[in-house]
């Protein structure tokens, strides 16, 4: 079918002025209008806000009245608008498939500053899209069906409350956790600011509250390995680690972890500040209620003897015998919480982390100022006795750093607060804090600022350049045996030297160590530095570029607590939408393969990553299986005898699509090929 | 044998003899074949760089060069001073980053029939050669005069471990590798934080009181930490510390007296060279009383001390009691790492 | 490389000065390398307007008959750009893209079409920034080649995509004649392909 | 500047930043401080500074040029490379003081003139030798600026020479000293180009 036959119509956006002040529009409609009647074009209009009702009406009526057979929309990117200018032509009797968006603002307006090449390079997308509209043919989109169970990755306060909201709705969920608990980080922590609310007391109910839910099926202890499909259709391998637990049998009456003889260093819950056993529940309010028993340190089997928690197991709960085992499940949607990690202080040597006993991490502040911490609640120093006389807190670590990690971890100068506070409710201890900028964008966050200036702590704007335990004598006689940060105090102009008993570095958030193969896991892409990015950072936040995959929390990149909520709450609203529908339209950009041509050569058959293609051998010819093919198109391009095509791509699309970029000059004047 | 080129350095044939001398004893043992840039001319120091930058970075280049175009089965390029070492390996870095600066300083350089190809020659500093090529272990073997009891602070100076642009050294802050060769020398390594700190430079030249402070603050800790001497891989420092240091106490009113020999030296005296062979006694400041324990005459217990005493590493500030709270574990952090 | 940098010259230049103005094609991915192209723009980050670019699901759809097209109508040169190695949206099929490019460099360089003017691009979707600057850099550089000389004075232009096979495969014995099929055969060391 | 580098859109208020950004071999990326204080935070000798260099960029943003020039603070610089590994902005701080000391220097705005004397010397030493001559230097230095030093310099010259560090006869000149003057005069006919 050649495009002089169809009917075509083209509408080019102002979009205010985001496109007009750097693209002739009129111009550019006007020359459509005239340049391209030979190529099927028979009406082209202009439109400040194409994608308002009015500019939506204006594509309407003219395919009633002028009887369009192909719309071109020449405005934003097709990730923007091309679902609502499909809507349009839909409405109006035209198949969706037949217009065709593209992207002269992305594209054109907002990266270039010369309005007569920015004029011409919009005339030349144009003819692009009037060209390549020719070749579409009226499609169906692709109905597949939802499968209502979810599963959540991550069992931070993030994932809780996705599962939380979609199991409540009535819908079973699957929500995997690495640690031997749900609870993530927050369950770590004393109290949130700025309200001050004591983390345990308002976590642990939602905790028990996603354990005890008969539609959520909890993984602790477990890892997902393998994700198979797409959208409404995942096939997931989660495996569950051994916990040599028998959970059945186990009451969580808690003596096995009493009676285990081995303690070690807890670097996971108590950041490495308190021991726990080998035969463990990480914390007392832990969900599920039964102990895990860490093999690699677990005397038994090292050894081959101790099996003291088997002893005194009143249930004969305790089964060495335990493997790992794969669950394999299936899901319509996935939502990864996997939540961060905490930037190791030691990489900046100069703050003496590790070097320095009474440095230590924000995390390790968090589960000392805790009560239920292994000091107690008690603010002392690395020997566990002396309460500190100063603390200096350092803002930035790790952060906002071009050594380690360019971006501000959002939620440290607030911690920092917290914690000049709570030191000022524990101790009689001065307090400074080293900041570059107070970032404290939340509500009632700068309030609470004020409040923590009120009560006296020192802020001193400069960023850390060193802690030192080595003194200048004999000025600074009187800091033996403590501790000096050296900083330029921004404000003064000066180099300070100032002691004090104790530093707190605020280390920052950054992606889990296996973030990449997590996306790579899941079919999604994440920034380079590891944080996963959404489909729409402001329109669709917690929505990936993969159908059916969402992500909520510190995933996305560093938030707090209230914005962990939200985003659960959003992704499980996202979900349950679809999950209602029961089934759902999918772009029908698929393979197929004309039998008559294939020659059954099997050149396309190992290029699948989806393993869509079959091969038949009895009539020795391919075939694409609609529902696992993902429309990448690799087969449709290495086809010798052209067998396959790909709809939505077509050979015959992308042909005259090039052919019409290039009708256009530099200049914008329409020009001809010299053919051999 | 470790084939090398070799750019000594102005003060190695001055105010650093010393250090050429004790290098030059121990270099045999060690397996270190040198050979000296031919011709070779002054790095600039950080001097030139304030006349002009472009054409301190040509100065330079002309070593790099000169180093080129000797052939003697080594693109490795070894200095010994420290100011030396980072100039030539900055240029180095500099002119493989930059086309622009590289194309300007070879244009120059042309003027002297000379030319540079980035990437050419490897820049690295004595110690890194010690540490890498010849090795701890073959050090150790050759000590035959173990250093028991005496207690040395390892003043490594800025300009070996910074700016470190091709990332060598794992920390360039507070490297450990100095201190290693120090212990297996049967020395005893004294706590010594500012062991990367600034001994002022220019600045007992340019302004006094900003060098004397700077020298103060490594003689005090030195002594803080009970050390008996300063041990060196900068003829800078040497100098500062050695030569300034009387000026500094008038300045301060302090009567420290911390000798600063190099590390070439103690090697030597390890390996049993007579002390006059090593330039042991050219510094201002006396070392004789602190040799005095590792004299000759040394008592035959100590001598029986074994090698790596204080191995178990430098007095600790108050660490956490058994009671108290243990420090952030280390997972996979290899002690044994080169640097 | 700071987000305040702009190429020049950007557009045209100014009046008076005829400079050559490159007219090319730029392949994209759906999902890393178009959706970088949209970052640059969202985030207003300037290059030049020479190429134009056609948005495909995977840099993997390129049939290398669409590269030869677009020299035929006379592009001076095509961009061929994706998801980074390891990180396409269809598992590895970005790297199927780059050894068909491999084998087509040697067809075009047949046909006496310089390296510089198909160049292939890796840019994730985080990476406008990039995405700008290697535009503005592969535009000099095909702006310094000067115009492709078949398609103006049809010198050595095919005409169409068959010619152009054609005269690949005569226009010299070697390489020979590369069918699409040939083209999907031994991988380059991965190392290769993430350089 | 690397060729790599795409040209930059200048807006006016910046053309002292931009002058002395130029005078830097390779990229300084002076524009990029933040004014966080690492640098005069870490500093040994930040105490007898006129100004941090935080300030000194700032203020050569501000396009304070004759203040900046006329500063202490670049000749205070030890070179010790610890603001240069610390700086978050990885901002080339010890590059930018050289360049600093070199347009002063150049202008003739120098705070005094013990310290470009000094440099001046070393470099008059290098193109008389080849090699620096330290009794040279020191001594010409001392007498122009530190005759109240001397006496008490005294013992350690008297100790310096008698050990044998230093002699009174200036080095023997390298043999490609001409090559080497012609070479850094030709350098210099570059930068006068630039």
């Amino acid at each position: 079918m050649s495009s002089a036959q169809e009917r075509i119509g083209v509408y080019v956006c102002h979009c205010g002025s985001n496109i007009a002040a750097t693209v002739d529009v009129e111009a550019v409609s006007e020359w459509a209008g005239q340049e391209l009647a030979g190529r099927g074009v028979v009406v082209a209009r202009d439109s400040k806000f194409m994608c308002a009702s009015s500019g939506q009406e204006l594509i309407e009526k003219d395919i009633e009245e002028l009887g369009l057979t192909r719309v071109v929309v020449a405005a934003c990117s097709p990730h923007m608008h091309e679902k609502t200018f499909r809507g349009a032509c839909a409405r109006a009797g035209l198949n969706p498939y037949l217009c065709e968006l593209v992207s002269i603002r992305e594209q054109v307006s907002w990266v270039h500053s010369d309005r007569a090449a920015a004029t011409a390079k919009a005339k030349a997308v144009i003819a692009g899209g009037v060209l390549r509209v020719g070749e579409h043919v009226p499609l169906e989109p692709l109905r597949v069906p939802i499968n209502p169970t979810t599963l959540v990755v991550g069992g931070g306060i993030a994932g809780i409350s996705t599962a939380l909201e979609i199991a409540d709705a009535g819908f079973p969920v699957h929500l995997v956790e690495r640690q031997p608990s749900i609870g993530g980080h927050m369950a770590q922590f004393d109290k949130t600011f700025p309200t001050l609310d004591c983390a345990a007391c308002i976590l642990t109910p939602k905790m028990v509250d996603a354990g005890m839910h008969k539609g959520i099926t909890l993984h602790t202890w477990s890892e997902v390995t393998d994700v198979k499909g797409y959208v409404g259709n995942f096939t997931v391998t989660i495996k569950e680690r051994a916990r040599y637990i028998n959970a059945e049998l186990c009451t969580g009456c808690g003596i096995c972890q009493e009676k285990c003889p081995i303690r070690v260093q807890d670097n996971v819950f108590e950041a490495g500040l308190g021991f726990r056993k080998v035969a463990y529940m990480p914390f007392p309010q832990a969900v599920p209620k039964y102990p895990v028993i860490d093999g690699p340190n677990c005397t038994y089997f090292e050894k081959g003897t101790c099996k003291a928690c088997e002893k005194f197991c009143p249930t004969n709960a305790i089964d060495f015998n335990q493997v790992d085992r794969d669950v394999i499940v299936e899901v319509g949607n996935i939502v990864l919480a996997t939540g961060f990690e905490l930037f190791d202080a030691r990489r900046i040597e100069q703050y003496g982390y590790g070097r320095l006993p009474n440095v230590f991490t924000s995390l390790e502040f968090e589960r000392m100022s805790n009560a239920a911490g292994p000091t107690n609640g008690r603010i002392v120093l690395r020997d566990g006795v002396t309460e500190p006389r100063s603390v200096g807190i350092i803002h930035c670590v790790g952060s906002r750093d071009r050594n380690y990690n360019s971006h501000c971890s959002a939620i440290c100068c607030m911690q920092s607060l917290k914690f000049a506070h709570l030191i000022g409710d524990h101790t009689d201890a001065t307090v400074h804090n080293f900041y570059i900028d107070i970032r404290a964008p939340g509500k009632a966050y700068d309030e609470f600022y004020q409040r923590v200036l009120e009560e006296g702590t020192i802020f001193v704007r400069g960023r850390v350049a060193e802690v030192t335990d080595s003194l200048r004598l004999p000025a600074e006689a009187d800091a033996e045996g403590r501790l000096i940060i050296q900083v330029e105090d921004t404000l003064v102009g000066r180099q300070r030297r100032i002691p004090v008993d104790m530093v707190i570095l605020a280390a920052g958030l950054e992606p889990p160590a296996d973030a990449k193969e997590t996306a790579r896991l899941f079919g999604i892409s994440c920034s380079s530095d590891g944080w996963v990015i959404e489909r729409h950072p402001k329109l669709d936040p917690v929505a990936t570029m993969t159908d059916g995959v969402f992500a909520a929390g510190c995933a996305l990149g560093p938030r707090d607590i209230p914005a962990s909520v939200s985003n659960g709450a959003a992704a499980a609203a996202r979900i349950l939408g679809r999950i209602q529908q029961k089934e759902m339209a999918i772009e029908p950009v698929r393979a197929t393969v004309d039998e008559a041509r294939c020659s059954g050569c099997r050149i396309c058959n190992d290029l699948c990553p989806y393993n869509a293609i079959v091969y038949h051998a009895d009539r020795a010819v391919t075939e694409v299986n609609p529902a696992l093919c993902q429309g990448c198109g690799t087969c449709v391009a290495a086809c010798p005898a052209g067998a396959i095509s790909g709809t939505g791509f077509s050979d015959a699309q992308i042909l005259s699509q090039i052919e019409g970029l290039l009708m256009v000059s530099a200049s914008g004047q329409l020009r001809e090929v010299v053919p051999a | 044998m470790n084939r090398f080129i070799y750019y000594p350095g102005c003060s190695m044939e001055a105010s650093a003899r010393a250090y050429a001398d004790s290098l030059e004893a121990i270099s045999g043992p060690l397996g270190l074949e040198l050979t000296e840039i031919d011709d070779w001319n002054c790095c600039g120091a950080t001097e030139y760089m304030g006349i002009s930058p472009t054409r301190a970075y040509t100065l330079v280049s002309r070593n790099l060069a000169l180093a080129e175009k000797q052939k003697n089965g080594s693109r490795t390029l070894v200095a010994a001073c420290s100011a030396c070492f980072m100039n030539l390996a900055k240029t180095e870095n500099y002119l493989r980053e930059d086309t622009t600066l590289a194309a300007q300083v070879n244009t120059a350089l042309e003027a002297g029939g000379l030319h540079y190809t980035p990437g050419s020659v490897d820049v690295r500093h004595l110690l890194e050669v010690i540490f890498d090529d010849v090795g701890i272990e073959a050090v150790h073997d050759q000590v035959t005069r173990p250093l028991g009891g005496l207690r040395v602070a390892p003043y490594l100076g800025c300009l070996v471990t910074r700016p470190d642009l091709d990332r060598r050294w794992r920390s360039r802050e507070h490297p450990q590798a100095f201190d290693r060769l120090l212990r297996t020398l049967g020395a005893q390594v004294v706590d010594f934080p500012p062991r990367t700190d600034c001994c002022g430079g220019h600045m007992t030249q340019i302004s006094p009181a900003t060098g004397f402070e700077l020298i103060r603050r490594l003689v005090d800790a030195a002594d803080k930490a009970g050390a008996d001497m300063l041990v060196t891989t900068c003829p800078m420092c040497q100098m500062n510390v050695d030569a300034y240091q009387a000026e500094m106490n008038r300045y301060f009113k302090t009567s420290y007296h911390m000798p600063i020999l190099f590390f070439t030296q103690l090697i030597g005296l390890a390996f049993g060279f007579p002390a006059q062979k090593l330039g042991i006694g050219t510094e201002i400041v006396s070392s004789r009383a602190a040799l005095a324990k590792i004299g000759i005459e040394i008592p035959v217990a100590e001598a029986q001390e074994p090698i790596g005493a204080g191995a178990a590493g430098p007095p600790r500030r108050p660490r956490a009691k058994q009671a108290g709270l243990p420090m952030p574990a280390m997972p996979g952090e290899n002690v044994e790492a080169p640097r | 490389m700071s987000t305040t940098t702009t190429h020049a010259p950007a557009g045209p230049a100014p009046a008076g000065g005829s400079a050559f103005e490159p007219v090319m094609i730029g392949f994209t991915c759906n999902w890393c390398s178009y959706r970088a192209a949209d970052l640059a723009g969202t985030a207003r980050i300037k290059y030049p307007p020479n190429v134009r670019l056609i948005r495909l699901m995977c840099s993997g759809r390129l049939d290398p008959a669409f590269v030869l097209k677009a020299f035929a109508e006379g592009a001076d040169g095509v961009m061929v750009s994706g998801c980074w190695p390891g990180e396409c949206h269809y598992i590895e099929q970005n790297i199927k893209a780059l050894r068909r490019l491999t084998l087509l460099r040697r067809v075009t360089e047949a046909m006496g079409i310089e390296p510089a003017r198909l160049q292939l691009l890796w840019a994730s979707a985080a990476e406008g920034q990039r995405f700008a600057n290697e535009v503005g850099r592969i535009v000099e550089e095909v702006r310094a080649l000067g115009p492709l000389a078949w398609g103006r004075d049809g010198a050595r232009s095919p005409g169409s995509v068959e010619a152009a096979l054609a005269l690949a495969a005569t226009g010299s014995s070697d390489p020979p004649p590369v069918s699409p099929a040939d083209i999907d055969q031994p991988a380059p060391a991965l190392a290769e392909v993430t350089a | 500047m690397p060729s790599a580098a795409p040209a930059r859109v200048t807006p006016r208020d910046v053309a002292f930043q931009d002058e002395v950004r130029a005078i830097i071999p390779r990229m300084s990326r002076l524009e990029m401080c933040v004014q966080c204080g690492t640098c005069g935070g870490s500093c040994p000798s930040a105490a007898d500074m006129d100004h941090t260099p935080r300030m000194i960029f700032a203020m050569v943003r501000a396009g304070l040029r004759e203040e900046v020039l006329r500063s202490n603070t670049s000749w205070m610089c030890v070179s010790c490379y610890f603001c240069a590994v610390r700086c978050p902005q990885e901002v080339h701080i010890p590059d930018v003081m050289y360049g600093l000391k070199a347009m002063a220097t150049r202008e003739g705005l120098v705070p005094d003139s013990v310290a470009p004397d000094f440099s001046k010397t070393f470099v008059d030493n290098i193109h008389r030798y080849g090699r620096s001559y330290e009794v040279g230097l020191i001594a010409r230095h001392y007498l122009r600026h530190y005759l109240t030093r001397l006496p008490g310099m005294a013992p350690m010259g008297i100790g310096m020479v008698a050990k044998g560090r230093m002699g009174f006869r200036p080095p023997k000149a390298i043999k490609g000293r001409d090559d080497l003057r012609k070479i850094l005069a030709r350098a210099e006919e570059l930068e006068a180009e630039a």
